[in-house]
């Protein structure tokens, strides 16, 4: 069984949108940290996170987004989350996490919120 | 005197993080059953779902030959589930929880399980082996709120 | 959120009727601490080793390289008490209990263990092995009368 | 550590007193009924069970009464029960044991309830 699916595109504005899928907790976590860090090591810092299809996460997957954060700002860009369902958000809200993550309603927001590159 | 639809049981699984999975299903199909609302069904499941990954992690390093022992107990208003091992003892009560806060201002990391646990679960108890046996039970416990 | 003082535990003993008294002794200090009356701690108690004798001797025929676990959680009204074990799996609720004022005079003997547990719990919920776990579970419920 | 006893001593007036002590359960049954069952074959058939010294008794114990009790009965005897503290018989009573067998509050009053044998 397919627990857990993380699939990265680019677009024009070179923002990266990773699509989650499934289960995020300890086991499949790892899976997701290495993804972003080839998204980072390949060179993007404008990256949004799709929860749209992403049924469960525990502090294991919070802990993939806390690992990135810093160092993704301090270059200039950022982690934005993005459509997540009610009860994965209760998670994150349990702990405090909105005030350190911006979380949009949609991808399309969320990739509205950065900076056009050209400004 | 004897309960006509029982939804309690017990799951034991390899001490891996692959297994984290069935654990949570099994939780999930019995307390949806017993009538518990959603927002409950999930916070008990990530309570134990972080109770058991830290047995599996911190205690057993990911050993497919040791197990975790989860059994679930559900009456009229309150769940109960206990997990046993055979590690070495480790009391989550005793462990020091961040500061969240802090603990965003400063971008920690990891740390966040037991503290889950505290702010989801009504009672947590941890009763290590010793004289009467090998096994380490951890008692999660939250009950109904409507 | 964590409960202060626990009367919760485990007990595994080998599956030979000597170490029945240890599980009896092992109740009855939790429960009395609890603050469970006499009455009901005397109840739990007889109930809880009429489970184990049934499992150490038709199930386990005194064999002691099996064993027998009791798990035992207080809750503030509830005491809840699980008896597993490996054997075939068999279901106290299924059982015919005698009834008893022929049994007397008839003179019969023996089959009255389950009966008791049946009069002194408020209720029994057997969970037998499956695909989830090589355990069946027993499990035993008191509630708090006064 | 002695779970259980059962000491036996015959009266001037041929009623065998056995005195319980410990706690009466599925270990320890075998051993009283085996001392009954020396009892019996010693030719007695008055025989009084002083249950003062006993703290517990699960249905194990109450079956060995009622392995004899028919038997004794049909020989003219009777094995009847003494002093029981409150606790134990809660047991006997619990399945309506009261019914069927005599329990007096003491040994004296049990071996008063035997008929004088020049009767
Ligand atoms: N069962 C356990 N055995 C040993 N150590 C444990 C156990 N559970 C937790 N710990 C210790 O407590 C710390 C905090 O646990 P937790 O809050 O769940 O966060 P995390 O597991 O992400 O580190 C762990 O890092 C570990 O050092
Ligand atoms: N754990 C068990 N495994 C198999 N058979 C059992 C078990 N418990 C009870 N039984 C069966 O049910 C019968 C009735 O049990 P019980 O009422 O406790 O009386 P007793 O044990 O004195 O016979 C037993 O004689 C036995 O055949």
């Amino acid at each position: 069984m397919n627990q857990f699916t993380a699939v990265t595109q680019q677009d024009e504005r070179g923002i990266c949108c990773i699509d989650l899928a499934g289960y995020l907790d300890a086991h499949t976590a790892t899976e997701l940290e290495s993804i972003i860090n080839t998204v980072i090591t390949d060179g993007c810092r404008r990256i949004v996170v799709n929860f749209a299809d992403l049924e469960y996460i525990s502090s294991a997957g919070l802990g993939v987004f806390m690992v990135f954060i810093e160092s993704v700002r301090a270059d200039g860009g950022d982690i934005k989350l993005a459509a997540m369902k009610p009860k994965v958000f209760t998670v994150f809200d349990l702990l405090g996490f909105p005030v350190l993550f911006e979380i949009y309603p949609t991808v399309e927001e969320a990739k509205q919120a950065f900076p056009s590159l050209d400004a | 005197m004897t309960s006509p639809v029982s939804h309690n049981g017990i799951i034991t699984v390899p001490a891996t993080t692959d297994h984290l999975h069935e654990i949570r299903e099994f939780l999930r199909a019995r307390i949806r059953a017993a009538g518990f609302s959603e927002f409950e069904e999930n916070g008990i499941v990530l309570a134990v779902d972080e109770a058991c990954s830290n047995l599996i992690r911190h205690a057993y390093h990911n050993d497919p030959t040791q197990s975790v022992e989860v059994a679930l107990v559900i009456d009229p208003d309150v769940v109960t589930v206990s997990i046993s091992d055979t590690a070495t003892p480790f009391d989550p009560n005793s462990a020091q929880v961040p500061d969240m806060p802090t603990y965003l201002q400063e971008r920690r990391n990891g740390g966040l399980g037991i503290l889950i646990m505290r702010r989801v679960m009504d009672a947590i108890d941890y009763v290590p082996c010793g004289p009467t046996t090998n096994r380490n039970m951890l008692v999660l416990t939250k009950r109904r709120t409507a």
